[in-house]
């Protein structure tokens, strides 16, 4: 046993403290006030670009050093390496590089350049010259490019295996048609990954992942949600109106899905893995910027406290570090599994069960140690509030993990569990 | 031993709900976003008189602490924060009783009073007034401390067109003080949740201006309950509006093949808040009924019962509007649904007039001395 | 709107009151530390029954001072008069006076000679003869008597349908076989209120109740349970081995059972709705004894209180009193409805949800106040403890009140709704 | 990074899990009635080595902080109770190291070892030792009030047969004092969820005997921290057996036409329940390797993750237990089922050595000082 943090990994987190700092927190307080998410063309990105920022949380394969090694089962984000602690792991450190740009803010930090959600897909399922083609933008490193993932449609949300979105095949191809919503930064994607069924009456087995580009005739914005928070980034809903495909838009072609009939679903859901505590840890970076907020006020504010209102206030805020450090260890722990290419569904999932409601919790405690001004649109505690809530909802609910952990312990056993 | 509302009061509960139904619910959006009521709504509101049952019979009010409760929760129900635009009087009605009782002459405008606790503002009031008004009030100075700081910057939410307030009043354990509109000055600021309303900090520009009465503890504790009571009503009208989409919503939406609600956990998890919120309604309205029995100064136990309630509907309502949010999954995060608004809007409440600590605070002082209301003590 | 409590109950709970200080507490602290019920020829019992006490929660009906009078659909203990706080009803009465006697000692409450949980389906399904024959000993105040009721079956617990104690109907009258469980004071009783079905295969329709009387060939006591606590009563299971009953042990005739398919069921069902709140107000009861221990430690013992930790026991004293002021409403407002005749299936179930969680938090939570001292087993708190734990199984857990809750406001859709 | 055990701690986990099911949960039943512990069983646990895991060093053990929480949550899994008859140094044992390397030459002689919290007792030590460790102790009188009065009583789970314990160490927060057994007297009782072990009452017969030595703050929170690290690892011990049950129970009994966890009410309760204690159980095990890092004043955050996963680990417990009982309903309250025994074994543990209310005072005075043990501050 060993819970100590690699000097590398803490090297990306310190970075990361120091754009948060200069840039994802006064940007997505700026989204906040103005409601619009950053413009793609602010300066900003540019420089976020040139920093090679965009690979990370691609791990060594997706940086282009290892690039003929294969992501073995249970590692959806690369690396791969069964030694334990192995540095070329990069799950965790996107855990704690997650956790620390939501610390300075979660909205700005999706919004970031980058393949996103659609970088996990692409890594684990597609092909050597998919994985080569897509992700080379992001090793250029020239501007600041995107991409997106898409999966909710608006008849379905947790329940993906109901996704209706029909791919067609033809001679010529693939046409895609149907609507996704909740796809994050897809306005400004390079490419999307889009989860579609061949017929929905095949349940899982009829799942396929396609990479649909930008420019494809049919592929249109349709409108861009209006969010409680983290209005830094666009959160859309895009319509596919017969998007012809070609052929190697496939992700991983026809011979993937050879290998077992569920294998576009288990891909869906192996993505999970990975971002379930990627998202449990963002709600650890919200609620440490709580935390910090509040114990700054009793840190440098006696006057307003009388002895025994401080005292709780202080036994407040160490149950609020309590679910800090306990929820990040839950985070911690559910990417070490994935870097050591054990299995960590279950472990992932009681991260995101477990992290998201602590979030909030921690939250709201700590506005209550701030008292009336907590209430201010402009205090950054009412923004954390709004922002932490989505943690609980995105990549499964609470309910969800709740499905997934019992079913691991308990099996299946009723009409319902 | 009645536990019903008499048909007057019942009346009076389906002339609000139309209202919330009709003028309110339907413009909740427009309202948060342009933050203008029309001078319709605010007509159709003043002729439910709502004000007059916060004001104490001297300003020609029925002070009917239970109507006030059952008014204010189904207004609320509509729009809790386009109410708090909407009412003048507000949590600070038992101040102003209070003010009325104590200082004597002053008469009341019809405009908009501020409530403050003393310890929320960072302020310390003298344990009893000068004896000379005339005499600069050392401790009042302190009360500057009410605008400067964040930790204590005084927010109340307020509609900006409003102009200065007509009184803020700071409560104190055994002092009100009262600063008259020329004392005060006011800039906009966004009250997160509320913005319907907008919100306003009130600041003090002179602080000698403070004139105060010495008030006992029990009569502070009873002015408390007054705003304990509005409190309450706000938030279960904005909790019972989140249950009611929630279960309108779950029982047609399917997941997993079946409607959200017809997962069992799901309706356990509902069965839950309702029955919470039920718990507080009760309890809120026991203790408005308790309120109306006793004078300012209470041993009926009303406001310690209104202190109770009090935690009761914070707790139930946070748990009611999170459970609103999370049964319509990512669509429960939305600004189309109304749960994310209800949602902030708890949270935002839930912090104001001294919130759950300094129920706690009051509660704690008198929680051994307190009598049993309904059992004789053995 | 009036929550005062009128005299005439005041004068009930002043008289449990009594004999709860003198007898109830000491016989059930002996009852828990000797781990033996209170004896049935304890010299205690003959003063109850001459006290007339036994007729406690009976209602006028059950009195007998107005037998000619059925009880309305609502009313499953007598009295239903609509008028609002009739001083007739009973259901209010039996209420805090559970929370009295309970508070004082529950298990030794429970042990009390009188019809028990065998009164209310007597008085509501019954015939006149049958009311007239089996109250009658209770009327007499001669000796005490007690009765019985008996639903739950060793494969059926919560699942009231599913009892499979069978009832065969011949030329001579009826034969039960079967076995009942968890039926309090059963040992001592009289008579015994048995549920029993035609034919399982019938579900509810099938449904009857019978009246067993105590020297019937083939009763048999089989087990006295072992509780964690509550142990001053016997909580028995027993046999029904051909039981040979006359006709008219089928409480309320074959007449009452052709009015509706399942009136033998809803006959069980509507009893619950007068046994919820007051097993809720026992809870309360329990939860007033814990709160008035802890409260004594800090009116009289300043010493091993800091300041803050005094100041924190205060705030969980706020806590513990929130629980009980509230959950006794709800009991009242159930109790009140019943009164009323009006219906409160629902007011039930949710003063049975609230009341007993939020009793065990209070008597954990006094349990902290006293620290260390809670721990002990001859401390009145640890006792508490224990014996408040049931009050959230018997009648129908939380979950149970949740089912019937979440039926009421969303109504039944899905499979295991 | 590294979430495993060592393959060595491994197969020590697996020896003390079938010690615990074969040696002590088939009798845990007989156990708690007789109060009275076989002597194969005695020496089979004497061989499984746990009492060096947390001695010190200077004693022949090894004092590893993380085998003993691993080890004692396996034993506690098969019968709780027997195990703090068992376990003569138990909570203790950082206490006992303290006191070795501070006052010297001190011997164990491997009997039964008591740790009382100062504030628990009633007793004010004071803030330093006397110089003259002749003079008689003022502030150690105060320590008579160890055993007057019921609620500072001081309450050991212990074996009646034990006689008198080797050592009584009180801890305050600059201050550990000892007392030697002819300054003690015993009296057996009964602690409520501790039949197996029965209970006894401890009494300081000769206040003026107390030996005492000066601790820093740092040190008093890492006997502390030994202390909360071994109630964690017993309370995970009994939630996990209580959870372990009520799934094979929940898996066979059929309710309403369907297993009761085919209901996805109590499956999913039983899921916040069961991450809930593996959230505990990583805190714990994370806080054990931290202790093991450090030294008794450690600046690693040892001790106070310890107390972080302390909470945890109590509420956990509660809750764990609490669903045991609950999803095996009436059964649940019977003794014929283990789950009731478990029920009242978390709640009698959650009281002793402080209890919340001790870790919160202790994490209070820490927490705004203490280093974010994961990230460097910003």
């Amino acid at each position: 046993m060993d819970i100590q943090i690699d000097e590398e990994t803490l090297k990306a987190v310190e970075l990361v403290r120091t754009i948060g700092r200069e840039f994802l927190r006064p940007l997505g307080l700026e989204a906040d006030r103005t409601n619009r998410p950053i413009p793609p063309d602010h300066p900003f990105y540019e420089l976020v670009a040139k920093s090679g920022y965009m690979l990370q949380g691609l791990g060594s394969e997706g940086r282009g050093s290892s690039g003929s090694e294969r992501a073995p089962a249970g590692g959806a984000s690369g690396g791969g390496s069964r030694r334990r602690g192995g540095s070329r792991g990069s799950a965790l450190r996107n855990v704690l590089v997650a956790e620390e740009g939501s610390y300075w803010d979660r909205g700005a930090m999706v919004s970031l350049p980058g393949p996103g959600l659609g970088g996990p897909p692409v890594l684990r399922m597609g092909t050597e010259a998919q994985r080569e083609r897509l992700l080379a933008p992001f090793r250029q490193r020239e501007r600041p490019v995107w991409a997106a993932f898409a999966m909710t449609e608006p008849g379905a949300g947790s329940d993906v295996a109901r996704i209706t979105t029909r791919a067609v095949r033809d001679a010529d191809g693939w046409v895609l048609t149907g609507q996704k919503m909740y796809s994050s930064n897809s306005p400004r994607a390079e490419w999307v990954v889009v989860f579609a069924t061949l017929d929905p009456a095949l349940g899982r087995d009829g799942h396929r992942a396609f990479v649909v580009e930008r420019d494809t005739p049919g592929f249109e914005i349709l409108r861009v949600e209006h969010k409680m928070g983290l209005r830094a980034y666009e959160t859309a809903t895009f319509a596919l109106d017969g998007c012809r495909l070609p052929e190697e838009s496939l992700l991983g072609g026809q011979e993937y899905y050879e290998a077992s009939s569920q294998r576009g679903f288990e891909g869906a859901m192996s993505s999970f893995n990975a971002t379930r505590p990627i998202i449990a840890a963002m709600g650890v970076g919200i609620a440490r910027a709580a935390y910090d907020i509040a114990a700054g006020t009793l840190k440098e504010d006696f006057a307003p406290h009388a002895f025994h209102r401080r005292r709780r206030a202080l036994e407040t805020l160490v149950e609020v570090r309590r679910r800090i450090e306990v929820a990040r260890l839950m985070c911690m722990r559910a990417a070490w599994l994935l870097d050591c290419g054990m299995p960590n569904a279950l472990e992932a999932s009681m991260a995101k069960l477990y992290a998201p409601p602590a979030a909030l919790a921690a939250v709201q405690a700590a506005a209550q140690v701030l008292g009336e001004a907590g209430v201010l649109r402009d205090s950054l505690v009412e923004k954390l509030a709004r922002d932490v809530k989505a943690m609980d909802i995105v990549e499964g609910t609470q309910q969800i993990q709740r499905r997934v952990v019992s079913k691991h312990v308990v099996g299946v056993l009723g009409p319902s569990a | 031993m009645d536990f019903s509302i008499p048909e007057e009061l019942a009346e009076l509960e389906r002339q609000c709900r139309r209202f919330a139904e009709k003028q309110l619910r339907p413009r909740q959006r427009e309202v948060e976003q342009t933050g203008e009521l029309a001078p319709a709504v605010m007509s159709a509101f003043d002729s439910l008189g709502l004000s007059g049952l916060m004001l104490p019979e001297s300003l020609g009010g029925s002070a009917d602490a239970l109507a006030a409760v059952v008014a204010l929760e189904a207004v609320a129900w509509g729009d809790a924060g386009a109410l708090m635009a909407l009412d003048q009087v507000g949590p600070a009605g038992g101040a102003l009783a209070a003010w009325q009782s104590h200082s004597g002459g002053h008469s009341y405008g019809g405009g908009r009073l501020v409530l403050a606790m003393a310890e929320q503002t960072g302020a310390t009031l003298p344990e009893q007034p000068p004896r000379d008004s005339e005499q600069p009030a050392r401790d009042s100075e302190q009360l500057t401390g009410v605008s400067g700081e964040p930790a204590g910057g005084l927010v109340v939410p307020y509609a900006p067109g409003d102009g200065l307030p007509e009184a803020l009043f700071v409560l104190g354990s055994t002092t009100l003080a009262m600063y008259p509109p020329d004392a005060l000055e006011v800039s906009s600021t966004r009250a997160g949740a509320f913005d319907a309303c907008g919100g306003m900090r009130v600041e003090v520009r002179d602080p000698r201006a403070a004139e105060m009465v010495a008030i006992g503890p029990s009569e502070s504790l009873a002015i408390r309950a007054r705003a304990w009571s509005w409190s309450s009503a706000v938030l279960l009208g904005i909790a019972q509006a989140s249950l009611d989409h929630a279960v309108a919503y779950g029982r047609d939406r399917i997941v997993f093949g079946t409607p959200v609600l017809g997962h069992q956990a799901n309706a356990f998890d509902l069965a839950g808040a309702y029955s919470g919120v039920e718990a507080a309604r009760l309890a809120t309205r026991s203790a408005a009924w308790r309120l109306g029995m006793a004078g300012p100064s209470d041993a009926a136990g009303g406001p310690w019962l209104a202190g109770l309630a009090y935690l009761e509907a914070l707790r139930s309502s946070l748990v009611a509007t999170d459970l609103g949010v999370q049964l319509l999954g990512g669509h429960g995060y939305m600004v189309d649904e109304p749960v994310e608004k209800y949602w902030r809007e708890v949270r935002a409440l839930s912090l104001l007039w001294g919130g759950e600590g300094g129920a706690l605070d009051c509660l704690a002082a008198e929680v051994l001395t307190s009598a049993d209301p309904l059992v004789v003590p053995g």
